[in-house]
């Protein structure tokens, strides 16, 4: 498992060769990056700027992977979410997963993904023509994570 | 008892700080018992601490309720829904 | 949308770039990669040959896609498959889908897969130190494709 | 009638060959005619062309049923389950 929060971007290839690096059983890899867009609720975003709680960040994404782990037959995992200014069309977020076959790959990236959105410690402030604003919370992404 | 309490995100605007170190004297069972101190302050405080449903904690970075028992020493953060991904 | 069925291997930042490319307001990019696995029904594999049907290759893939882009909001999306001969830890498969939001680009992606796996007229045969022999069709490729 | 006749994969090494060009003579209407005729040919073409649960067949590059008319210059393709991605 490898867990980072970084202002860095980060290069997918680079990612993925270090993803269960050195294992030959590996058939299936499931990757999600989210970007940001530059429209949210109607208005241009301009800039997004993501605050987190160091510390509690990364313990709460290394739960949320171990809990994948447990749950789906898994050879690897990385996350990388970023923080900092952020402008639309760049790299928020990195979720890779191994496994030796697809269905355990989707399932527990989306997994990740959906926990990350409701329990990581992460708040996203937009600049917009009419001033910043804090996004709030989705409905869609509480319901998301209860699928699980 | 000591206590080191960090505020995040709109918390941190709304409240004007982003930490403080406490020394709580009146007896602090709970993060129940600090949130109702902390309401004490003022309007914004009230605010944020006891008419808040979207008001989430953490107790030495684990999620807490807010019947979770504080101890000398505690990081206790508040922070609205999260919003990363 | 790009559909590739090509000999050499690709490099997935690249892939990434193109998709969606110039488009600002993508939120969610899915991605699928398959690799070759060291061990199949507990042999030892040292190479897979994958036979393809030119023409209908291409074609078959693309109305794969074009069903996903009916049935989700999807910005972009690439396909590239390999043919020829690989060995253990190469990348065979790669499905990319851009979407604004990460619901859609899961599912579509797994969709892609789970038909690319049942219609798409590609045949492996395995070299195994027994000799070589036809990779079987498995019936939970069938039983994923059926559940969309 | 004219057909170009496809083999693939496993089906391709069984009948020893990949494509052939076919002049029907015989009345030939649909995919399920040309398979009896090429059943005919001998124990390897009845295995496969008639004994053959799992055999699939393209017609112009698209999915075809038994039932599926042949028409002069169609291109037939034959092949076992896929296996790919």
């Amino acid at each position: 498992m490898a867990v980072s929060v970084q202002q860095a971007d980060f290069h997918i290839d680079q990612v993925l060769d270090e993803l269960a690096a050195g294992r030959r059983d590996v058939g299936a890899v499931a990757v999600f990056i989210g970007k940001v867009r530059d429209i949210n609720s109607g208005d241009d975003v301009s800039t997004l700027t993501l605050e987190h709680y160091p510390g509690m960040t990364e313990k709460s994404i290394e739960k949320i992977v171990t809990e994948a782990e447990q749950r789906w037959a898994l050879m690897d995992s990385t996350v990388i979410h970023r923080v900092g200014e952020l402008q639309p069309t760049d790299n928020i977020v990195l979720v890779a997963v191994a496994s030796a076959h697809r269905g355990d790959a989707f399932q527990a990236c989306e997994f990740i993904m959906d926990y990350l959105k409701t329990r990581a410690p992460f708040w996203k402030k937009e600049q917009t023509a009419d001033g910043e604003r804090w996004v709030e919370a989705r409905n869609s992404d509480k319901k998301a994570a209860q699928r699980w | 008892m000591k206590l080191q309490i960090l505020y995040f995100a709109s918390l941190r605007e709304q409240l004007g700080r982003d930490r403080e170190s406490l020394v709580v004297e009146d007896p602090v069972n709970t993060l129940q018992d600090l949130m109702a101190q902390l309401a004490s302050r003022g309007d914004a405080w009230r605010a944020v601490m006891s008419d808040n449903p979207n008001l989430l904690a953490a107790i030495n970075q684990e999620t807490a309720q807010a019947d979770a028992p504080l101890n000398d020493g505690d990081e206790v953060a508040f922070f609205p829904p999260v919003t990363g991904g």
